[in-house]
């Protein structure tokens, strides 16, 4: 099965004065075509994950594990490599468009730079591309946009720069790292109808991170739920919302407005000091003693794995 | 190189008969010198391998009188004519675009020959003034053979050398030096005093000479006219306002060479071979002044040989770099006493200066072996009582200048200068403490700190004030010190009576002059050497004056430096003269490269 | 123009309260964020600094002779004389000693003043805009293109000349680009949240100034304090190149006039002039060591942790 | 944005407006009588032709009177007579200005350029040993006095290897010659503009470089080198637009030393001269130009900031 994306006990930790790992063994495929949704609260590791397989942190990381994408092997590739393959076949989308996108630069001349890196095309036909994008994402005139400047935008006009220029190249594989984070309503409409017709246009998967479930409900088809740097559930879309069964998972659906708004107790620990045994227990209703001195493995039962000891 | 034979030859034959027309032309007087030269004996056509090209054509004019006018003349053989005629041009052909290269700190600022002080001492050699000084400080005629002064002082003549010719090929007539002195009465400031005194002057082609006339007696016109440069009347009379007349281009001259180029860009004056010039032929087609605005700059040149050899105004190669010179063994120094001097003034219109008691004492305060071995490192002498340097005209000897910081202290309080409050500082008169300012210019601040040791030492209290040039002029004319150091220039020293008065007059101003002497017997004295031009007189009042100094001590001299000029040893022929240095015409017509 | 806020610190920020970027946070207010940049500090600025200022502190210590003892002039490097005599025969060692105290002095007293005014005229001149903006602007403009040579002449031939009239001359003569830069960055950081949020709260401008404004322009003035103390020891050793120095004052300025001026350049007597030359400049780097010392180091780990939550 | 821009002009013109009477005060407060300095050392002249002489320089007139006539001819661009140099004051400073703004310029182009690509290098990669041996080097070269620097590289370069010539613009008219007598003051004075630029610009990489454009640049498939000249560096060097501006005045003062050194008269040498000679037209004149030029600098470094950073300008 050859699937897309394929993650395999990654393991990320930081050198310093005091060395910290971040992330523990975390696995999860995608195949072609398929979009999954890493969900979870602020601080478990979700930018991480989506930095490692980019390899874009720092010097001072220690990665472990596997990432295979399209059966090559990410973590051994040099620099050059890598640098062919981002924005070609792997893009990501990041977080805070409006610091993402360089002020000293045009759009225009941001937009058609992974053009003319990665496919050395010319200007006339670059500029051509950028306006095909542009229009694409729903700007009535794109030439006004050429000569625009990011600090003349607004958030949300950024934003959707920042998906063009993502998506130019039709990328296989888009990480879209908080795309709802700081927009109205209306706005996240707008953005998931993007995504919505990449995907099927483009054909590309969508590698989701969020912590906005309605969000996720309706782009993602797999949804994994990650806690303090490790996956606590992963199940199909339409599964998980029917029957979480993770009591992490359960709360994060508790805690939806439509749901009752009621939150979960305690503070999300931070990642350089987890909690031994189920890393969630001090805020698990469920909590047995067996939860602080085990460590429960990710078991896979019915399309679903939970790690957890009530899921026998 | 036969090729430039010929070529010269042609041109050369040209020239001659150019002068010879011109000879011709001109009146009875050269003629008649010719007829009595060639009557008896063959043309003096022999000496060095260096004809100079008077002698040729004198030569050549006689053969020609002799064959086409059939003058009864023994017509010089045709041998030694063609052979000086060969030697000469031989003599041409192998100077052709040699240089002398000078380095000089002396910087000119713009191209205009009467504003720019530098640019009127270079012009010497283009447009030499009538007087000179020699070797030993006498004064002598430069274009002038000679001089006459009479009716009690106020009428000058002056007699034209023959042979000189501008570079434009005209003769030089005393037309030309009459104008030139009226010219700059009237257009300089610094002359000015001309134009109010100047009665009357004439000139007459026949003696070649020129008169002046003036309203009152004047003893010094011959030193004043050693800086006036002659001028072409024909070409600067068109010119109404000579300060502002900027020109790079060729300056007429009549001396060994013509000024041709002044490059401000490239830092340099060029000057060319005067090819009417009937004096003995220069070895170099063309002298340069480079301008050095630093001097370690200018030294570095000399010592790779940018440069043949140093020239600045009025001072000496600086003594720490001499050593440094001579490690390269490729330079021999011309030494000679400085007419000049560094020496410590006094305010004596302000106690206890204005005693002549407290100034003796003082003079056995300072260590004046040390301040020679210092500041001069060796190139210089301890100084006598008489402030007048060996160098100048109608030097007297007098007492030396001893360092007794004893007998120093001893006629201090004989004075009644004592330290009663045992402060270590003496006290004056009143009863209070002895503080003395010392007023000093940048370049002499070493020296200050010297003798402010010296002075602190027989409990004297010295605050010294360094201040930038005008500061100092500004204080100096106001009387706002009681120690000065200060320098005098060659020309300074000759100024008014001469042997330095002109710093001391009371009745002088000017920036660089003390003004502090006002005793009615130095007065009188200076008045006396001001009325005479006769040399026995001058002599008697220059001693006169010399022993008032040493008597009275108006200012200390520090020490008596030696003006020292490194010249690349592979030249001859340097000489100096106390005013102007190696920079007067015999230089540029003896120096040959060896 | 340093950025307002850099990438890891407004992640972080976003992360823990999940309230907006704009929001203003106790945990990260100037005063805070001041001590955490004084603790690292580069250990080689540090240890060159205290030496020259406990050489300045006691001279007599280092040095073999009195700095106005005279031996025989011009000597080369010997052990009685370590680094030789110059022109007047004072020990060339003994004089560089003595002359830290008054070569630091000028170097940073007149640095403070011109610090202190540019710092001061540049924050009003940020914080408060309309009509005191542009008077303090257009004042600093006219010192600005103010010629510096006849200034320090004029300043120098009516005050008495002595130490302080230098150190006075030369701070209030470089002040004013220190002031533009301070005026441009304090615009910016006047937008900023956590100052905007002050202002709500309702701090006085000046407590604003002090605790939020100023810490934050410590990466603008360090490095300007250093070009200042630079440009001052140099200023002060290039007027005696002039002429206009003081010479009685015996700074390194003063030796290095004299080196060049009494044949020391020209007798190759590198022992003499290049001396002073170097305490300048290791002086100076000691302030520069110092002011890199507050620059962001990269790659400590806690840091990374914060950015990629 | 139209009231920021009368209020910068008028700001501008009203400083300029001050150092235009400054400059007239400026040379006046000065000790010392430029008649004095203008007639030399050693001559004697009596009283009355000082007097004449300083009125026909105009110096014997009241100030205000001299203040008047002064703008009067500023107004007609007539600088007036130099007193020393015996021309107007507007030719010398013609010919003057062209060459030291050939120096000058050059030397800050070089500099800037110099400054700014290895400010860029050792901000990317401040760690390793080449970059840290650059920082010092630099830091090094900021604080020697200008003239100790251009001492040493005479002496080095024209003296002892005698690669250079020692003085002057030129020894002939010709671009080589002007070019082998320029180029070590050229160098001297580059490497000091470089050592400014070199500082500031390093810093600010370092800044610039944790932006989050510069990551998203890295996952856009960017390579080492490519992130940093196509993103950072001119982001960075926004400040060394102001940087140059600021130090144009420094730029004239810097150069003097090399001129004194080099012996090249330019402005530098012109300056130092009058005001040891006291000549009032000149200073006026030179501290005018001086003043135009740098405020001409300022302007111009506002309007190219603008270009340059879109964030200081509104949409088009």
């Amino acid at each position: 099965m050859n699937s897309l994306l394929d993650v395999k006990k990654l393991k990320v930790g930081f050198e310093g004065a005091k060395p910290v790992n971040v992330i523990s063994e975390v696995s999860f495929s995608i195949q072609k075509g398929e979009n999954l949704a890493l969900v979870g609260e602020s601080g478990c590791g979700k930018s991480i994950i989506a930095h490692a397989i980019l390899r874009l942190l720092a010097p001072e990381a220690r990665i472990e594990g596997s990432i295979l994408f399209k059966g090559r092997e990410l973590l051994k590739l040099s620099e050059k490599e890598m640098a062919k393959l981002r924005g070609n076949e792997l893009a990501i989308i990041f977080q805070n468009a409006s610091h993402a996108l360089n002020p000293v630069y045009s759009i225009g001349r941001q937009l058609a730079e992974p053009l003319r890196i990665h496919q050395k095309s010319g200007k006339t036909d670059a500029t051509k591309k950028v306006l095909k994008a542009l229009a694409q994402l729903g700007f009535s005139s794109p030439e006004k946009y050429l000569k625009f400047y990011p600090s003349w935008g607004s958030g949300g006009m950024n934003q959707r720069f920042l998906i063009a220029s993502s998506t130019i190249l039709e990328p296989e594989l888009l990480i879209a790292d908080e795309p709802s984070k700081g927009l109205d309503p209306a706005r996240i409409k707008e953005v998931e109808r993007e995504l919505w017709v990449l995907g099927k246009e483009a054909k590309s998967s969508l590698l989701l991170i969020s912590h906005d479930l309605g969000f996720v409900r309706r782009l993602a088809d797999k949804i994994a739920v990650l806690y303090s740097g490790e996956i606590v559930e992963l199940a199909k879309t339409s599964v998980f919302f029917k029957q979480p069964r993770h009591p992490y998972s359960q709360g994060l659906l508790g805690s939806l407005p439509e749901n009752g708004f009621v939150p979960i107790p305690g503070l999300a620990p931070a990642l350089c000091e987890s909690p031994s045994g189920c890393r969630f227990h001090p805020r698990c209703p469920f909590q047995k003693e067996k939860c602080l001195r085990e460590h429960p493995e990710l078991k896979a039962r019915e399309e679903r794995a939970v790690r957890c000891f009530l899921w026998a | 190189m036969q090729h430039n034979l010929k070529k010269v030859l042609i041109g050369i034959l040209i020239l001659l008969i150019l002068n010879a027309s011109l000879g011709a032309g001109a009146p009875s007087s050269s003629g008649a010198e010719a007829k009595a030269g060639i009557g008896n004996e063959t043309p003096k056509v022999q000496g060095p391998e260096f004809q100079s090209k008077g002698e040729i054509s004198e030569g050549i004019l006689a053969y020609m009188q002799a064959v086409y006018l059939g003058a009864a003349l023994r017509p010089p053989d045709e041998a030694t004519l063609s052979k000086a005629a060969s030697a000469y041009l031989l003599q041409l052909e192998k100077t052709k675009g040699s240089v002398l290269k000078i380095a000089t700190p002396n910087t000119v600022k713009s191209a205009s020959l009467f504003g720019d002080y530098s640019l009127g001492i270079f012009a010497h050699l283009s447009n030499p003034p009538l007087m000179k000084m020699d070797a030993n400080g006498k004064l002598v005629g430069q274009l002038v053979d000679c001089y006459e002064v009479s009716e009690n002082n106020t009428r000058w003549t002056f007699y034209l050398k023959d042979e000189l010719y501008w570079s434009d090929g005209k003769k030089v007539s005393p037309k030309d030096a009459e104008f030139t002195i009226r010219y700059y009465g009237k257009k300089t400031p610094s002359a000015r005093w001309i134009n109010d005194t100047l009665k009357s002057s004439s000139f007459s082609e026949a003696e070649n000479s020129v008169t002046f006339k003036f309203n009152k007696p004047y003893t010094r016109i011959n030193l004043e006219f050693a800086t006036y440069n002659l001028l072409p009347a024909h070409i600067w009379e068109k010119i109404e306002e000579p300060q502002k007349y900027i020109h790079e281009g060729s300056y007429v001259g009549c001396g060994p060479y013509f000024l041709k180029r002044i490059e401000l860009k490239a830092g340099k004056l060029v000057f060319e071979r005067n090819p009417y010039w009937r004096g003995p032929m220069p070895a170099f087609e063309c002298v340069e002044i480079h301008f050095y605005s630093n001097l370690d700059v200018a030294t570095l040149a000399l010592e790779n040989g940018e440069v043949d050899t140093y020239y600045k105004y009025a001072s000496s190669y600086p003594y720490p770099n001499i050593e440094q010179l001579k490690k390269t063994e490729k330079f021999d120094f011309l030494e000679k006493t400085n007419v000049g001097l560094i020496f410590l003034g006094f305010n004596l219109k302000k106690a206890p200066l204005s005693d002549r008691a407290f100034r003796e004492a003082l003079s056995y305060a300072l260590n004046y072996e040390e301040l020679v071995a210092l500041e001069t490192l060796g190139y210089g002498e301890v100084a006598n009582r008489g402030f007048v340097p060996p160098s100048m005209e109608y030097y007297k000897e007098t007492e030396k200048l001893k360092y007794n910081p004893a007998k120093a202290r001893e006629l201090m309080k004989k004075a009644g200068y004592e330290d009663r409050n045992e402060n270590g500082i003496l006290e004056n008169k009143e009863g209070d403490d002895l503080r003395l300012t010392l007023l000093v210019r940048q370049d002499s601040a070493r020296t200050a700190e010297l003798l402010s040791e010296y002075l602190e030492e027989i409990g004297l209290e010295i605050e010294v004030k360094n201040v930038d040039q005008d500061t100092w002029f500004t204080l100096k004319d106001d009387y706002k010190y009681d120690l000065t150091v200060t320098r005098s220039t060659p020309w300074g020293m000759l100024m008014h009576a001469s042997w330095g008065s002109g710093y001391f007059d009371s009745r002088r101003s000017g920036k660089g002059v003390l003004h502090t002497l006002e005793d009615p017997a130095f007065l009188q004295l200076c008045d006396e050497l001001l009325a005479t031009t006769d040399s026995a007189e001058l002599e008697k009042s220059a001693h006169a004056l010399q022993a008032y100094y040493a008597e009275n001590l108006p200012a200390i001299p520090l020490y008596w430096n030696r003006v020292v000029t490194p010249f690349n040893r592979d030249f001859e022929g340097w000489a100096a003269d106390p005013l102007y240095g190696i920079y007067n015409l015999e230089t540029f017509v003896e120096v040959r490269k060896k | 123009m340093q950025k307002e806020s850099r990438a890891y610190k407004e992640l972080g920020v976003q992360r823990n309260l999940g309230l907006p970027k704009e929001s203003y946070t106790l945990k990260e207010s100037g005063l805070q964020k001041f001590g955490k940049i004084f603790k690292t500090f580069n250990r080689g600025g540090l240890l060159l600094f205290f030496f020259f200022f406990f050489l300045a502190l006691f001279p007599s210590l280092f040095a073999p002779y009195s700095p106005s003892e005279r031996f025989i002039p011009y000597e080369a490097p010997s052990e009685a004389h370590l680094l030789g005599t110059n022109d007047i025969g004072n020990d060339i060692l003994s004089e560089l000693v003595y002359g830290t105290r008054i070569s630091l002095m000028v170097g940073f007293a007149s640095a403070c003043i011109s610090t202190v005014i540019g710092l001061s005229i540049g924050l009003l001149a940020g914080y408060f805009r309309g009509w005191t903006a542009e008077v303090l602007m257009g004042f600093t403009d006219v010192v600005l293109l103010l010629p510096k040579l006849p200034l320090i002449i004029i300043l120098g031939a009516f005050l008495r000349p002595s130490v302080w009239i230098l150190i006075l001359v030369l701070g209030l003569l470089s002040w004013e680009s220190l002031a533009r830069i301070v005026r441009a960055k304090t615009l910016q950081l006047r937008e900023s949240g956590y100052v905007k949020s002050a202002q709500c709260i309702g701090f006085s401008s000046f407590h604003i100034m002090c605790t939020d404004i100023i810490p934050n322009l410590v990466h603008v003035i360090l490095p300007k304090f250093m070009l200042a103390t630079a440009s001052a020891m140099i200023s002060e050793a290039s007027l005696s190149f002039l002429g206009l120095g003081d010479p009685s004052l015996k700074s390194w300025g003063i030796m290095l006039s004299f080196a060049f001026s009494r044949g020391g350049f020209i007798r190759d007597m590198w022992w003499w002039y290049l001396p002073p030359g170097l305490c300048i400049t290791f002086c100076v780097l000691a302030v520069a060591l110092l002011g890199f010392g507050f620059e962001p180091k990269t790659g400590v780990a806690k840091k990374e942790v914060v950015k990629l939550q | 944005m139209i009231s920021t821009a009368v209020k910068k002009t008028f700001r501008y013109l009203s400083s300029f407006a001050l150092i235009v009477s400054l400059n007239f005060a400026l040379p006046r407060l000065m000790p010392g009588d430029p008649v004095k300095n203008l007639i030399g050392e050693d001559v004697y002249v009596s009283d009355l032709v000082i007097e004449e002489l300083r009125a026909e320089l105009g110096l014997n007139r009241p100030l205000l009177e001299q203040f008047l006539a002064y703008i009067q001819a500023l107004l007609r661009f007539d600088l007036g007579y130099s007193y020393h140099l015996h021309s107007p004051v507007a030719e010398v400073l013609q010919e003057r200005i062209g060459w030291t703004l050939l120096f000058v310029g050059v030397s800050v182009g070089l500099g800037a350029g110099l400054g700014v690509f290895l400010g860029a290098y050792a901000g990317w990669k401040p760690e390793t040993k080449l970059s840290r041996g650059l920082s010092c080097g630099f830091i090094l070269l900021s604080c020697t006095p200008p003239y100790f620097l251009a001492l040493l590289f005479l002496g080095i370069f024209a003296f002892k290897l005698g690669l250079f010539p020692f003085k002057g613009f030129y020894d002939t008219l010709t671009l080589g010659s002007i070019a082998s007598h320029l180029f070590l003051p050229v160098s001297v004075l580059a490497l000091f503009s470089a050592s400014r630029n070199f500082l500031i610009l390093r810093g600010s990489v370092i800044q610039e470089k944790e932006e989050l454009y510069a990551l998203y640049a890295r996952a856009k498939g960017l390579y080492e080198r490519e992130i940093l000249f196509r993103h950072v560096v001119k982001n960075a060097s926004l400040p060394i637009i102001t940087l140059l501006a600021l130090d144009f005045g420094f730029l004239f003062s810097g150069a003097l030393f090399i001129e004194i050194v080099f012996s090249l008269n330019g402005m530098g040498t012109l300056i130092y001269d009058a005001i040891i000679g006291k000549d009032y037209p000149v200073l006026q004149g030179a501290f005018l130009l001086i003043a135009l030029a740098v405020l001409i600098a300022n302007i111009l470094a506002d309007f190219l900031y603008a270009v340059v950073d879109p964030r200081v300008r509104r949409p088009a």
